[in-house]
């Protein structure tokens, strides 16, 4: 066969970038595909595949996508459906959390590279010498009373890390899933904003409460990156975030406190909901692309279970992508090799992408609303919430700037008659 | 080769009316120098001649053909700038060789040709400088080699000397007079220098807001001014003109009197007048002469560098009476 | 005043310049020293970063991780190709505004500048659009052709102000010594006007080297120049100081280098006829 | 040079320029009027129909449009204002004379060469970041508390690091003409009994208007559209507090993919852009003239 | 009121020593002129007297006081640049106000100066204008004004006219000597042009090299010369230096005579010769004589303008003996 080349367009995290240096491996098996890597920064690179796949642009062959755009592509028949993937690739191995947020219609649209829940991230030995011990699955009460026990200004180092940068994808996905144990939700039936209830107005004060007297400085620009290094760094005692962070704060050598390390539910308020998400980065293939037999040899490649052996032959059990098969969690080097195995499991399962809330909602995404406006919309709450946090507004305001501007652009879209 | 007519030419820039209706014939060979206040037109005038604007009506012939619309390189002229306009980028070599390059001249009949102007203007020694690296009068002679290259059957020269300083001028002045002597080709050069017009023209031309007041050699325009105009513009101090009385005793509106065709005396003579300043330049003295009882303005008169008189003296005129010049109430010579 | 500076006096500003200007190049050093260390040793306080190790560690993933002499060449071939297609394109028109002035020169040449104002943002879907249906997406072309109409106005402004400077008798003189055109512009004009030309080329180089929006949405691998190569270090998983560092050093140090070598030409061409 | 043939060559050698950059201008800009009536989502596709004003009603009753619009003329002119007085006061520093004004002009020079997004990164990290950045240490060791500079200042903080890039530029160009000052003007005064502060205000300062206006309307056209430096520092926030017009079409057009309501907001920036520019340019037409 | 004195003044430039030790004093109310070759250190002298440069050693003293560290603006001094300086953003009203605003003078003394500097220098139509929107000759008269209204006890000049055209400078030279005679006020002018120092001083300063060279009246040096540079450089066109056998018959290494003093004739005379090229200027007639068989130069021989020789006659030059100027082989004058 004639070589053909394939342009894979993907966002700047870890474990994307470890698949660049594995490549090797596929270029040995494949010898007439060459891949040419676009790697982007995470706002830039959804910016661009949207645009591209929307017009039709046609410069990438695949694209990492996460669990918010594939149903709504998928709706749209920009993805090529995978529903012809090999015996062997087994797809009934995908956990079905995951698998149900790829499906549409009930084609799959996007294969999962790694998938990911929120929990909690504690320093043990901050804990230990606060006298205080992390239950499996605290409470937000429990929290706050951690946090302020572990809190110790004068050493630099803050009883709780939470994300403050404004953005659908940074602070919205934690205060929306924080805001679902609390029982709150975006919209009610009828896709009326409900920024202006009780539980939005108390998800909103406890987190700014928290943060304020807890958190670091300069939380309100705070995303998962700068988190993640407070935390490797030794200022956070808590850090309550995606559970593919486990790997990095346990490894050695980029964390100064990775032996010290503890896991725990994301926490709830007793209404039978906890405060974490669901999500997973995806690779997908557009529509119309030249090379799709290509394409789709490389996904497969990508998301298999040989990858996943590939990775902890050449790198070692902790950093293979997690949170997408259940073969991995029955893997018992894989379960010795990473502590938090068991725990990110059980986040993902206790996610529900379609049925988010306590009370019900007209939408499908735990940390997110799977409507195309969301983006959007989301960030421009997402500012709001960030600058009450920045302390330029009150928490009142920012909610009622929040339910205005929702209610605005609900009713330009046309969803609110 | 060489003979330039102008044939009721007239330039307008816009609206502005800078050339009037003009008539001039340049002979082949002659040495021709545009004199004029300034503003008058003379760049103008050479500029329309060398095709670098276009006349709004009229006709220009160069040896009989018509060469109102061609282009300048095809003209047959050659023009020297006031700012020499040498390439700077380009060695003295190079320089000269342009206008050869552009007409596609062989190689060695180029290197003829530099070698010749080198050697006549005496730049061998600089061939390969750059302008930059050039005095004032080097420059000038390049500019000139430039010119001389392309055996133009006319040279255009626009104030060509006024960049230089004093001492300089006098040098060059001999030797573009010198090389007009040798080639034997038509020039026009305009100047508002009177000294060089004098010297250096066969016919001068003087313009005022484009019109020709008069043309001729210099001594005729010296000698015989066409009108007040030209008598006040040719001869260095300016002749003095009287009006009134005097005049009237002349049968004339306004009578003129050049400085140096008025002899003083201390004791005696026709007019009696008052010293205003002196000055010496050693050989001669220029006296600024007042209350002279004709018009306001002071008289100038020339007198011997030995002649002991000073501020304030009194003095007698008497002007020498076969150059005495008289003109009519329309300041036309009689 | 030439009067005599006291060594005092000179000595003061001495240290006062210096101050300032190291204080100015500063963020830049700091950046070079950070690209040195270790990404552990990277966040530390000042004084701990200067005596902890040097190592080349964060250049070596750096260029493990991404094929920065590809981007390195593509920013080559943008920056100058855009540069030369734009100066065979406003040579002459600045020519044209220069030398033969029209009532309209004053404006169009301003209403050029003020092209410069559309919001890239604005505009960007329509272009996308465009390139799609040309297949100029992710080609060195489009970006070459991009770059050349957003700096056009600049080029032609600098060569405007250039041109105005050189005396309009040398083109004459070339014109009766019987050149076209064509010739007046080659052998005369242009290398009359080669440190004006040096320094636009210079500045263009510098502008499109640094244009990051235009690049970053119409490239994708192929085409994509250094700036696409920083934007997959802006903020990855975890520390990533050093090889923030390490990939801003490189990603700069070839304009850098480029600049400091020839700040006289750029200096005297940034100046846009400001100064006589 | 103005003869009939000179001006039909002038008019040739214009236009391959004039006619590019009208393409350039006016191909997008009727794309964008066009689609600014439309109601038209990328992620919609299908679903354009026309809608009137109803873009340019949203965008511009979108709160955030004030809030964009007086960002954007603080960002334009607080840079301005920094890099011009900063410019003039480090133009008289290396006018003087010194050991190594070489060498210092390279390190002062140095910002302008290097890229928007770079520039913020190392700002927004090594410098700005409260816990591990420079400033952070320096107040740390101070005894103060660190400074959040990106949440509590954030307006500031982007317009001191765009400063920080455009103020090499200003210098450069106002040393020069300050180098350009003739003598004996300064000598002058002095025999005239100015005092050096009279010197500076009455000579110099004049002297230098041309050269600024020029600073203004070169670093107007760049800061009109800063982007990068917001989108890698703030995005924007907290709040709307350093959206700026590029920005907040950026929002609309880019992340909502809303085309219609982009571009109405590319417009309404076209538009104000153009109310700047015609400002400037008479500013310019009179001091350029000269 | 305006007396100086240089007391054994130096200045060098580094290593370079551009005046050595210099004494000279300047009366009250003199006009003084230095002239000499490019680079001879008379701007330097008058920046020196200016305190636009410091001494490297020795005094000045102006009315007595040791003025060596006064700053400029206290020396009460003013100066005409070359350039002019005016301030280019300034009205010509604001330029001449300038030094009075400087000085904190009550605007009513202000304007009562200006007006009364403008109408004594026929500015007052222009006074509304930028020094861009004047002439040249305007523009000198504005520089003047600003000096003017100081009320300074010197004026000193660095060459003001050399930037004008030749019939502007005539004029301007007038106006300064006349200005000179109403403000008697002491002035230190430098120029290179002969006619200027000439007719302008009531005392010259030859420089060469730094070294005062000869100091006196214009006819001073024009008469007796004190040395062969001072006689080569004052007089126009040059004087004629002979050397050789003519000399050694006057007694002397080297003679001069003027072109002015002269005879010609074309039938006896001294020395017979060849008319090269022949200037007519109408006045007189300019003629360079080759073939005289004393050197290898041209002599420069001024007659009558109505004189009929032309180029290529064989004519007979006849010094006036009283004029020849005898000098030793150092150059002095015997
Ligand atoms: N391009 C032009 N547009 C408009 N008017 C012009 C132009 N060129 C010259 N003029 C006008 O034409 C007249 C004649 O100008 P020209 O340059 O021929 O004068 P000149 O005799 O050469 O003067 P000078 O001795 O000062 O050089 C002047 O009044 C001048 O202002
Ligand atoms: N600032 C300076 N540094 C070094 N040398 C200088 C400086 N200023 C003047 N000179 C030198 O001093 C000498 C005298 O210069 P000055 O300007 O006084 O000459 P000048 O007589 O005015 O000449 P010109 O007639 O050309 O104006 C010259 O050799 C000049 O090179
Ligand atoms: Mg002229
Ligand atoms: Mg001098």
């Amino acid at each position: 066969a004639q070589s053909t080349t394939i342009t894979v367009a993907t966002v700047n995290n870890g474990d994307m970038i470890r698949m660049q240096g594995l490549m090797d491996a596929f270029n040995e098996a494949h010898p007439d595909i060459t891949v040419e890597w676009v790697t982007l920064e995470e706002n830039v690179l959804r910016q661009r595949v949207t645009q591209d796949v929307a017009t039709k642009g046609g410069q990438f062959d695949v694209m990492t996508i996460g669990t918010y755009e594939v149903p709504i592509w998928g709706e749209r028949g920009w993805l090529v459906s995978l529903d012809d993937l090999p015996e062997s690739y087994d797809v009934d191995d995908i956990l079905p959390a995951i698998r149900g947020g790829l499906t549409v219609d009930g084609s799959l649209y996007a294969a999962p590279f790694y998938g990911e829940s929120s929990m909690v991230m504690y320093r043990r030995d901050l804990m230990e010498a606060a006298g205080m011990e992390m239950p499996d699955a605290p409470t937000w009460e429990f929290i706050k009373e951690a946090a302020a026990a572990m809190t110790d200004k004068g050493n630099e180092v803050y009883g709780i890390c939470l994300r403050g940068k404004a953005g659908w994808g940074e602070n919205m996905a934690f205060l929306s899933a924080m805001a679902n144990s609390y029982g709150a939700r975006w919209f009610d039936m009828d896709w009326k904003p409900q920024f202006d209830s009780e539980e939005w107005k108390a998800t909103l004060t406890d987190y700014l409460e928290l943060m304020n007297e807890y958190g670091p400085p300069g939380a309100s620009s705070n995303g998962f990156n700068e988190n993640l290094a407070l935390f490797q760094s030794g200022k956070c005692g808590m850090w309550i975030d995606a559970t593919v962070a486990a790997s990095f704060v346990t490894n050695p050598d980029e964390s100064t406190v990775a032996d010290q390390v503890g896991f725990a539910l994301a926490p709830d308020n007793g209404l039978g909901k906890r405060g974490n998400w669901l999500w997973a980065w995806n690779l997908g293939i557009p529509a119309g692309t030249q090379n799709e037999e290509a394409a789709k040899t490389f996904v497969e490649w990508a998301t298999s279970k040989e990858y996943t052996a590939l990775v902890a032959e050449k790198e070692g059990w902790a950093n293979v992508p997690p949170g997408t098969r259940q073969s991995l969690y029955d893997n018992q080097e894989y379960l010795d090799a990473a502590p938090f195995a068991q725990m990110t499991l059980e986040s993902i399962n206790a996610a529900d992408p379609q049925n988010p809330t306590v009370d019900d909602v007209p939408y499908v995404g735990v940390q997110f609303v799977a409507i195309p406006e969301f983006q959007g919309i989301g960030t421009a709450v997402g500012q709001q919430f960030s600058a009450a946090l920045a302390g330029q507004v009150s928490a009142e305001q920012a909610l009622s700037m929040a339910q205005q501007l929702t209610e605005r652009e609900m009713t330009r879209a046309g969803y609110i008659k | 080769m060489g003979r330039i007519t102008l044939d009721k030419v007239t330039k307008s820039f816009g609206e502005v009316n800078v050339i009037p209706p003009l008539d001039l014939t340049i002979e082949d060979g002659e040495f021709v120098v545009f004199v004029g206040p300034s503003g008058c037109g003379k760049s103008t005038l050479l500029r329309l001649i060398a095709g670098l604007e276009d006349v709004s009506s009229g006709q220009i012939r160069i040896d009989g053909k018509d060469a109102t619309d061609m282009p300048p390189a095809k003209r047959g002229l050659a023009m020297v700038f006031q700012s020499y306009a040498l390439y700077p980028h380009m060695s003295v070599r190079k320089n000269i060789a342009f206008p050869m390059k552009m007409a596609g001249l062989p190689q060695d009949e180029q290197d003829r040709r530099i070698n010749a102007a080198a050697s006549a203007l005496n730049l061998t020694a600089y061939l390969d400088r750059r302008p930059g690296q050039l005095s004032g009068g080097q420059r000038q002679r390049v500019a000139i080699g430039r010119a001389i290259v392309r055996e133009p059957s006319a040279f255009l020269f626009d104030e060509p000397l006024s960049n230089l300083d004093a001492a300089l001028r006098v040098g060059m002045r001999l030797e573009i007079m010198e090389l007009h002597k040798r080639l034997d080709t038509t020039m026009i050069y305009v100047t508002h220098d009177q000294v060089e017009a004098m010297t250096m023209a066969d016919k001068i031309v003087v313009l005022q807001a484009g019109y020709i007041e008069q043309v001729g050699s210099p001594l005729e325009l010296y000698h015989s001014p066409r009108n007040e105009f030209v008598a006040g513009f040719i001869g260095s101090p300016k002749m003095n003109l009287l009006r009134g009385e005097v005049a009237a005793q002349h049968g004339a509106a306004t009578i003129g009197v050049r400085p140096e065709h008025l002899a003083v005396s201390t004791s005696e003579g026709q007019w009696p007048a008052r010293v205003g300043v002196a000055e010496h330049l050693g050989s001669d003295t220029f006296l600024h002469v007042h209350d002279h009882g004709f018009n306001d303005a002071p008289m100038t008169v020339r007198v011997d560098g030995e002649m002991p008189v000073k501020h304030g003296d009194r003095i007698f005129l008497t002007p020498d009476p076969s150059k005495i010049h008289r003109f009519d109430k329309q300041g036309l010579r009689i | 005043m030439a009067r005599a500076v006291t060594n005092r006096r000179k000595l003061i500003v001495t240290v006062a310049a210096w101050a300032v200007g190291i204080a100015i190049f500063f963020p830049i050093l700091w950046t070079v020293i950070l690209s040195f260390k270790s990404e552990g040793d990277a966040i530390k306080t000042p004084l701990e970063v200067l005596s902890s190790a040097w190592t080349f560690e964060s250049y070596a993933t750096v260029q493990e991780r991404s094929n920065y002499v590809r981007h390195f060449w593509n920013s080559v071939v943008i920056s100058l190709g855009s540069t030369l297609l734009g100066l065979i394109i406003a040579i002459p028109a600045a020519w044209a505004m220069a030398f033969v002035p029209g009532k309209q020169t004053k404006n169009v040449l301003m209403w050029m500048l003020s092209t410069k104002m559309l919001p890239p943002v604005g505009v960007l879907v329509p272009i996308y659009l465009i390139f799609r249906d040309v297949g100029l997406l992710d080609t060195k072309t489009g970006l070459v052709i991009v770059l050349t109409l957003i700096n056009l106005p600049i080029i032609v402004w600098m060569l405007y102000t250039y041109f105005k400077e050189i005396p309009g008798e040398i083109l004459e003189a070339a014109r009766m010594d019987g050149a076209s055109l064509r010739n007046e512009l080659i052998h005369v004009l242009t290398p009359m006007a080669v440190p004006g030309i040096a320094s636009t080329v210079l500045l263009n180089i510098i502008l499109a080297w640094n244009e990051a929006f235009w690049t970053l949405n119409l490239t994708a691998a192929k085409a994509a120049p250094l700036t696409a190569f920083i934007a997959s270090y802006s903020s990855p998983e975890g520390l990533f100081y050093a090889k923030l560092s390490a990939a801003s050093t490189m990603a700069i140090a070839p304009i850098l280098i480029m600049g400091w070598f020839s700040q006289k030409q750029l200096v005297r061409g940034l100046t846009f006829g400001a100064v006589k | 040079m103005a003869t009939k043939a000179s001006r039909a060559a002038a008019r040739v050698m214009i236009s391959p320029a004039v006619l590019l950059l009208l393409g350039w201008m006016i191909v997008p800009l009727a794309l964008t009027l066009y689609f600014s009536f439309l109601r038209y989502n990328l992620l919609m596709p299908g679903m354009e129909e026309f809608t009137g004003w109803d873009n340019y009603s949203y965008f511009l009753s979108d709160p955030a449009f004030t809030a964009a619009l007086t960002n954007t003329l603080l960002l334009v002119g607080g840079v301005l204002l920094i890099t011009t007085v900063g410019g003039v006061l480090l133009g008289l520093l290396l006018d003087q004379p010194f050991w190594g004004q070489g060498i210092v002009r390279i390190l002062v020079i140095a910002p302008f060469f290097v890229m928007p997004t770079v520039s913020a990164l190392v700002w927004k990290n090594m410098f700005m970041n409260p816990v591990n950045g420079l400033f952070a240490h320096a107040f740390k060791a101070l005894g103060l508390a660190p400074y959040d500079f990106l949440s509590q200042a954030p307006l500031l903080s982007i317009i001191g690091i765009v400063s920080w890039q455009w103020l090499p530029f200003a210098t450069l160009i106002l040393l020069t003409a300050l180098q350009s000052l003739d003598q004996d003007q300064l000598e002058a005064a002095e025999m005239d009994g100015a005092s050096a502060l009279s010197r500076f205000w009455y000579i110099m300062l004049p002297h230098l208007a041309r050269s600024i206006t020029v600073v203004i309307l070169i670093q107007t056209i760049f800061l009109l559209s800063v982007f990068a430096e917001i989108l890698v520092t703030t995005n924007g926030g907290p709040g709307t507090a350093s959206t700026n017009l590029t920005y907040l079409i950026y929002m609309q057009s880019l992340l909502q993919f809303d085309v219609g309501m982009g571009s109405a907001g590319g417009v309404v920036a076209i538009i104000l852009a153009n109310i700047v520019a015609i400002f400037l340019m008479r500013m310019i037409g009179k001091n350029l003239e000269a």
